[in-house]
């Protein structure tokens, strides 16, 4: 198929943008680019794609950004645009993905995640939300943690257990929850910055219709992986310039307060720098490696030093603020979208990336990832299964 | 000689001390306080102050105090920073070390007789061996200048403020100072910048004698911090074992895991190190030792550090649970990593270290040989 | 007992220089002082000591070294002075201690410790060697390992399994084999370094007679476990002065070397000396808590720090040196009595330092211990027991 | 753009190398020569040269090389580093970039023929951007003095020797030339001192031009040395994992333990960012980029560290075995670390990007207004 080269499909958008104004109804626009397979091009036709190859998506988005056409602002729907949909994709029925794919993408719907527990933690799949059948339906009850978005979002992917015999790994279903049903309770959990990203979601006796299950009952810990695998492996939309993240903040920081610089701390913020541009680098070559059609467990190793370089520069920065680094810039209880890592304080940064080596996978499950799934060495001693 | 252990009066303090913290100022009290953007615990304070007599802790006998000395104030310290308890001890202290060399006889009865808080108007982050302040003399016995970032002071407490080559009494409720508040990271010591707009003041000290005698007090600021950075490493610790003992992950306890038993381990190892250093500091300091810049040096170069790899590892083991407002170990991350800032970074106080037992950087004064390996 | 103070105890050093030449026999001489009570004075009277405290024994030393009196040259025979005497002390037989202790002493008889087995390691108690009981005596059969002064011992300290069918803590027994019976053969294990501190010891029908045999058959576990805590707790004579040990070495490199001076290495040479320090006055505190009579695990940690300092003081300095660093002194095999950590070059102390977190119980197994033993945290499943 | 992947003529090189070596320089070899404390494997280097034609690898056709570039050098580098062998492969490529630089086209036709092992003359631990080294010229075209530690020389060799502001061509073979024998750290990069005693001389480069390609060589070796230490780095992780796999203690393999797990996990995601920076190294060199420079100091910053703590861990994690002689550990813990000297230490290229990304040490420059923070 000729369309499938980047020359391809910058004829496509141009044949596209002649048909519809980007600077007319926003909404109708991304619909339009939905239905004509320039969403996802690597989805199927009549699933937002085109069957064309991953890396050509960057080609298609920058001939949109070009014509200043608007785009779905990823970034308000991060949980839907990574992890939903790819799930949905592969597991999810004809009647689903008709339902569901399209005003994911365009940003009308948003989702969120509802995995994590109270008393689960990183051992996920030993979730105690359970769903019952009753009829045509499922009836849900539980709680579930660490929610970002469940404000604001129109659905969740939720993980319940529906056989409390099974073994753990076999008695949880996947299910499509609609959070504006009856039962369904959000509330704000403030975090150590002062603010809430995430919420505690409480379901008491939700009815989620059996047409909203994905895959098959008892199914769910496979399907979850694979969303859990993109979580962990997404690597946001380009790549990295140099200083392009947190140790930009720093350098910057060094090279125009020369009141605050020791030697000490220039070793410091050295290493950082050097570590940070290693990362980078390391993050490059998987970007090249999956555009080669060769993804690797690189993933892993990208978020495991964005983790500790996030929490370490962080941690340098305040120190080298000194007396400025005691001061923060405000505790007030804020519901924000996403962490804003680069735009407030270093004490927020410092505070925020506290968080970067838990949330998505602790730092300790991926060394054990790692070592059990890259290095193959042996498990531990199971006493739970 | 060091003496590196507890005795048997210094025990008995701190079972004093812990018993009060225990009864008035449980986390969820001091998380309240910080919320709602109060300044330090007036009420607790007081119950210190009557009931353990703490400001007189370190003021001789002959001055009205207890004459105890500063091993004693450094156990008081440990089980504040235990309770990231939200009062001027630490201040008080420093204060009262400058007014010590000053001789200051009238003040340091005041302040054993909790007559009056004390605090050293610095910025909590100066270290010992800081260049001078800001503040100006002038015209006359008057003040002026901005100091940002103050700890432990009262709105109606004396200040001692080093100012041209003197250092000054202020009374904090003359109009003429302004107290401008702050965001502070650490809630638990909320900081102000104090502005003198030609505030009457009074000297306490001239010339030499007033540099000492606030090179002393810093230097007992970064000693004793070190006491204070082992309570807060230690109750980390203690309450992320007994966290990682009952919080069960995969059918164990998380804490039978071998990567979080060697974390632990070596946060173990380390905070048995700090409190040797941390002692030693103290110790140093009532001995009034020439090692006394070296023990303060060496123990803001090392503590600092510990207790703020302590708070992080409580954060990380604590898991999301950690990460949130309602856990108090926020509180401790917050007063860890403002704690390494307070009287110096450890980098600086590296560089004193060098200074001190003689291993200069690159390119200081015998360093004329200096250069790259030939080719 | 007034003896029992730092003055008798003087007094009774005077004494004995009275009516025992220090410049005559040196044998004569060392074996009067152990029968005098006065060569571990903490050891009742007829074992070579007063019943005196521990701590006093430092006054003795010093008295007799005033006098210019020889010593026992303690540093040939530590494992005879640190782990066979206590062991001996605790659960030898009297005619045992009549027989062994005093030679001991005096270094007329090395001894040597046969524990580890090479397939053993850090899992001591799966020890294989075997003691099959015939007549009146013992027939062993194994393989030891890491076997310090084996080639100069007369007599061994030696686990051996008595009982294979037995839980592998219970079945072992523990044993005095003399280094000199037939079938024992020892060959140098050579090291990193070039040379070979350690043995190979080949046990093949040893026969060590019943009588020296120490403990209940079967107890060898328990009493052990009182010769490595000997191993790990020793913290040597003397407290250390500060830069006393390898940092020192370092430090005085760089005052006398301002031409390897970088920014970078004074950086990496400050936290060295940092923590070099700390971990001195950490011993220091740990003698004081001793003398108080209030031992602490502090032990461990003090062997776990000099470990990692060791390690990292040694390679800082072959850095430091640069060009010079990638010279070595000598490859040759030779067979030293104890490692020369602050005598040769930084080469060899970067080498030999390996071993130090591996040696009397890695770094790895300290952790557990402090971890397990000291912060009361959970074992891990075990599998083999 | 930076290409960080093996293309497919990158992996057929390194198959091949990797199944000579296999065959020829087994670790009980290598173990072999460095004990019986002979020079490189001669005839190992042989087999590399004929065979795989390593020599001509750097060369372009021009000059009656391969014209494969450094990228090609870099994977060879890494099998090299595999395998610890002993031949003077990155010595070679160091002289032939300084070759390059001046254009000697009848020493680079003799390289790429391997007519003539080519290094150097300069001390392995020298840095790109170290300062002149001991050689002096005269009288006449001849060289005196004394550069000691050389890596991967012959005794009938070409030196390219940097003296005064030249770089000069000395037969290794004339009486003039000393070589004096080393006891190495690292037996399998054995290092001689070198002294030369009015040598006679021929220049191949003078003023700039003879600096420029010294300081070309120097950063092509910085840069390729990473490939190496990548491939030292790997072995070690590789043998380290296949050991704990198969190790039991407890009843259960090692490498079930979980710090045992986490270690060589860390370990694996440094390997995988010093891959990332030594393949970045050696594509700048190819790309002849501004960039080179501080690609290579990068390289030399980040991957040295990493082999030798790979190395350690090797050790470490091979409990006594590990620290014996007849395990190879060992020799690759000596490659490690005396690797991480060579071109010059992490530090000083750490100090050379600071230069090169504008991050200046206190007191450089612009830092005029730099001093405490005030009281």
């Amino acid at each position: 198929m000729s369309d499938h080269t980047a020359d391809g499909l910058r004829a496509l958008v141009a044949a596209f943008l002649r048909r519809h104004d980007p600077g007319g109804d926003r909404l109708g626009f991304l619909r339009a680019r939905f239905d004509a397979g320039l969403a996802w091009v690597h989805h199927p036709p009549g699933r937002g794609g085109l069957g064309a190859p991953t890396d050509l998506q960057a080609v298609v988005d920058d001939a949109f950004a070009e014509a200043g056409a608007p785009d779905n602002q990823p970034r308000r729907n991060s949980i839907g645009l990574g992890m939903a949909a790819p799930t949905l994709l592969r597991h999810a029925s004809e009647a689903q993905c008709q339902r569901w794919l399209r005003p994911l993408w365009t940003g009308e719907e948003v989702w969120c995640q509802l995995f994590s527990e109270p008393d689960a933690g990183s051992d996920l799949a030993s979730l105690r939300t359970r769903a019952v059948p009753d009829g045509d339906d499922w009836v849900v009850d539980g709680q579930k943690v660490w929610t970002s978005l469940a404000h604001e979002a129109r659905w969740a992917i939720l993980l319940a257990r529906t056989d409390p015999a099974a073994p753990k790994h076999h008695g949880i279903t996947y299910f499509v929850c609609d959070m504006t049903a009856p039962g369904v309770q959000v509330r704000p959990l403030r975090q150590v910055t002062g603010e809430a990203e995430f919420n505690e979601v409480f379901l008491t006796g939700v009815r989620i219709p059996d047409t909203h299950r994905v895959g098959a009952v008892g199914h769910g810990w496979q399907i979850a992986r694979t969303t859990l695998m993109n979580e962990r492996v997404a690597i946001g939309g380009r790549p990295m310039p140099r200083e392009g993240g947190m140790v930009g903040v720093l350098a910057r920081l060094w090279r125009e307060r020369p009141d605050l610089r020791t030697g000490g701390l220039h070793e410091e913020v050295l290493h950082a720098w050097v570590r940070a541009e290693a990362a980078r680098l390391a993050a490059l070559r998987l970007r090249q490696l999956i555009a080669a059609g060769q993804p690797g467990p690189e993933g892993s190793a990208v978020k495991l030093s964005f983790a500790e370089l996030s929490q370490r520069i962080s941690g340098l920065e305040v120190e080298l603020r000194g007396a400025e680094g005691l001061r923060h810039d405000d505790w007030t209880m804020r519901r924000p979208v996403e962490p804003d890592l680069l735009g407030r304080t270093a004490t927020y940064r410092y505070l925020r990336a506290r968080g970067n080596s838990i949330e998505g996978g602790t730092s300790e499950i991926l060394r054990s990832i790692i070592a059990e799934r890259v290095l193959g060495l042996p498990a531990e001693p199971r006493v739970d299964r | 000689m060091t003496e590196l252990l507890y005795d048997a009066d210094e025990e008995a303090l701190r079972g004093s001390v812990r018993a009060l913290l225990v009864a008035h100022a449980p986390w969820q009290r001091v998380l309240a306080a910080v919320d709602g953007g109060e300044s330090y615990d007036e009420t607790l304070w007081r119950l210190l102050v009557d009931q353990i007599g703490v400001t007189g802790l370190a003021v001789p006998v002959e001055h009205g105090g207890a004459g105890a000395g500063f091993r004693e104030v450094a156990v008081v310290l440990e089980e504040l920073g235990r309770a990231v308890a939200p009062v001027p001890f630490l201040g008080a202290v420093v204060a009262t070390r400058a007014l010590l060399a000053c001789g200051e006889s009238t003040l340091l009865r005041q302040v054993a007789a909790a007559a009056r808080d004390v605090a050293l108007a610095v910025g909590l982050a100066t270290a010992p061996d800081a260049a001078p302040g800001p503040v100006t003399v002038g015209p006359g016995p008057t003040l002026s200048g901005r100091v940002p970032g103050v700890a432990d002071t009262a709105p109606n407490g004396l200040l001692l403020v080093p100012a041209g080559d003197g250092l000054y009494a202020v009374d904090a409720a003359e109009p003429a100072v302004r107290r401008h508040s702050v965001v502070s990271l650490d809630g638990t010591r909320p900081l102000v910048d104090i502005e003198f707009v030609a505030a009457p003041a009074r000297p306490v000290a001239v010339g030499p004698a007033a540099d000492t005698a606030v090179t002393a007090a810093l230097t007992a600021g970064a000693a004793l911090l070190a006491s204070e950075q082992v309570g807060i490493a230690q109750w980390c610790l203690d309450t992320t074992v007994a966290y990682v003992r009952q919080r069960h992950q995969f059918g164990r306890p998380v804490g039978s895991f071998q990567a979080v038993k060697h974390r632990l381990a070596d946060l173990w190892v380390e905070l048995t190190e700090a409190r040797a250093v941390a002692r030693h500091a103290a110790d140093r300091l009532d001995a009034a030792s020439s090692e006394a810049a070296l023990a303060a040096a060496l123990a803001q170069a090392y503590c600092g550090p510990v207790a703020v790899r302590a708070a992080e590892a409580c954060v990380q083991l604590h898991g999301g649970l950690g990460f949130t407002w309602e856990h108090p170990a926020h509180l401790y991350l917050k007063r860890a990593k403002s704690a390494a800032i307070a009287f110096g970074t450890a980098d600086r106080h590296r560089a004193a270290l060098a200074r001190l037992v003689d291993l200069p950087a690159p390119g200081t004064v015998d360093d004329v040989t200096a250069g790259h390996t030939g080719r």
